[in-house]
């Protein structure tokens, strides 16, 4: 069963999907080709800045943020299928990035208790948390990604998880709206 | 040989573009360090993409028909080929122009005699375009379009389709 | 004179010499005119060959390829003489620019 | 020392003061443990306050803020005054890292 998490639903979010302002849409090795998150954050933040005016402080923020949800992706990708594509939709007022991957059901399960802490705890808090566990159990990922951006930039993220048929996969689609004042 | 390939696709609307012209460029230079991002050596294609998909962009954005669809750009490179391929829509009649002035230029190659394509009226800039990557580059190209045509005013989904063989892109100067 | 954009530069403040550097992607053949008229001047004026350095001229596109062609083929018409400085680690330079000479083949190269 | 490369340079060849630059986005918190292991030996060899300067940091992911704040809890323990500089420009740095006050009262941010 499909599993909806935060404020968007279907129907929104596949006229999102239709006409995107730009979209970008590769295989990217989680070993071999991680200067390319970067790369391609660095450049949907310029693509989507030349229309602002005040261009050098929004392009930091969208570059942020666009590289934490590529990151974010990349990492929970399963490895044959690590097909990763990304969304952005300029609207008026809000600026929408959609991340688009494959993931097992353990990973799945944790981005959803992940957004379903957000729902009751003051994230910095959890973050603070994250970063001392972090230390503790010297864990390999940071996973303060998403909060961080949740937290500093004002986004606001939901979900999409829908299982792949007859697989332990599912496709996550994460969906982030950053408000903007121009 | 898996470490050697790239593919991406990337989709855009034309209009954003056409408000602004910056991002032609811009994506261009994107998508050529995607290339040289993947192997050290490869600056010379690298450099070769970016002024390919560069001209790509501008084509759509000036002639493109529907400006309020989604255009598509993809990149596929294995060992030595490099094929870009781009889908966008095109009145009929633009491309039999587009299909006639191919073989004009390839007959001007042939003949070594250019400067007629620098006065044309229309694809002025791309003339020279084309002539630089085929004569240049040893590139290829190809039209295709879906359906037929009912008058020379209707729109098809046009794709054109560019190969290159890094073999041919030694610099040898 | 000289022009200076946030993409581009075109100095022809020396005599007999131009200089472009940066990126230079303007829309249409049409829209390098004015910036373009700065070599045009500079030929005119020129006394003696007219150098025009493209060295640090990263990308150009066929827009600017067709209009600097034209300048060329201008350039033959008054036969006023002509000196491209390209760099050759510039893929784009080395290709194309050497090729202009079949459209006159007075016209002068000089390889950074 | 100072490490260089491509993307961002770690001077901690003044005694006291790690400077930080570039743009850092390296996979995972453990990656950054070779270039960090500059700022915990400044830290261990500090005679006074250690300052990082990080206002020439354009980016830093989330994997660098915690390596980071790894390293700020560690000074905590070992009771070594840290201060940072931070950019009041750069959106990421005024927002994440103040919060890192947070793992530690005594951590002195300084916002220029």
């Amino acid at each position: 069963m499909t599993t909806f998490l935060g404020n968007l639903d279907e129907s929104k979010l596949k006229k999102l999907k239709e006409k995107v302002s730009l979209s970008f849409k590769m295989p990217i090795d989680h070993s071999k080709d991680w200067e390319k998150c970067s790369l391609i954050s660095n450049f949907f933040a310029d693509y989507c800045v030349s229309s602002f005016y005040k261009k050098k402080e929004i392009k930091s923020i969208l570059s942020t943020i666009i590289n934490e949800l590529i990151e974010n992706a990349m990492k929970h990708s399963y490895q044959d299928q690590n097909e990763i594509n990304i969304f952005l939709k300029n609207c008026e007022k809000e600026i929408i990035f959609i991340t688009e991957n494959i993931a097992t059901n353990d990973t799945a399960n944790n981005l959803i208790h992940t957004l379903n802490q957000l729902q009751t705890k003051d994230i910095e808090s959890l973050i603070i948390n994250r970063m001392k566990n972090n230390l503790m159990y010297n864990q390999e990922q940071s996973e303060i990604g998403l909060l961080n951006i949740i937290h500093n930039f004002k986004t606001s993220i939901s979900a999409k998880i829908t299982p792949i048929d007859k697989t332990n996969l599912n496709i996550v689609e994460i969906i982030t709206r950053l408000e903007h004042g121009q | 040989m898996k470490n050697n390939s790239l593919n991406f696709q990337m989709k855009f609307l034309p209009t954003d573009i056409i408000s602004t012209w910056k991002r032609a460029s811009l994506s261009s230079i994107f998508c050529s360090s995607l290339f040289s991002n993947n192997q050290q050596k490869e600056v010379f294609l690298s450099n070769v993409i970016a002024t390919v998909i560069n001209e790509c962009l501008e084509l759509v954005v000036k002639y493109g028909a529907k400006k309020t669809e989604n255009y598509t750009l993809t990149c596929n490179k294995t060992n030595n080929i490099t094929t870009i391929t781009l889908s966008f829509f095109l009145q009929f009649q633009q491309i039999s122009l587009l299909k006639s002035y191919l073989k004009k230029i390839y007959l001007i190659k042939k003949n070594n005699n250019f400067e007629s394509i620098i006065f044309t009226k229309t694809f002025a800039e791309l003339g020279y375009a084309i002539y630089s990557f085929i004569e240049d580059y040893n590139g290829s190209i190809k039209i295709d379009y879906e359906k037929k045509p009912r008058n020379v005013t209707t729109i098809l989904k046009t794709q054109i389709t560019l190969n290159l063989n890094s073999k041919d892109l030694k610099n040898d100067y | 004179m000289i022009v200076k954009t946030e993409d581009y530069t075109i100095n022809a403040q020396q005599l007999n010499h131009v200089l472009i550097s940066g990126k230079m992607r303007l829309p249409s053949p049409l829209s390098y005119e004015k910036p373009f008229s700065i070599i045009k001047n500079s030929l005119e004026e020129a006394s003696d060959i007219l150098t025009i350095d493209l060295k640090d001229l990263e990308y150009l596109n066929s827009s600017g390829l067709t209009s600097f062609a034209r300048i060329i083929i201008e350039a033959r018409a008054n036969n006023k003489p002509l000196k491209i400085i390209i760099n050759k680690s510039i893929p784009w330079q080395a290709k194309t620019l050497l090729s202009l000479n079949k459209l006159w083949d007075q016209l002068s190269f000089e390889l950074d | 020392m100072i490490i260089k490369t491509d993307d961002y340079i770690i001077d901690s060849s003044i005694l006291n003061e790690v400077s930080i630059s570039g743009s850092m986005r390296l996979p995972s918190p453990l990656s950054y443990d070779q270039p960090f292991s500059l700022i915990k030996k400044s830290l261990e060899n500090c005679t006074d306050t250690l300052t990082v300067n990080l206002t020439s940091l354009e980016y830093l992911n989330s994997s660098g803020i915690t390596s980071l704040a790894r390293i700020i809890i560690q000074a905590r323990k070992d009771n070594k005054d840290m201060k940072l500089i931070i950019n009041n420009s750069i959106p990421w740095q005024q927002k994440t890292l103040l919060s890192l006050k947070q793992l530690w009262e005594k951590l002195d941010i300084e916002s220029i």
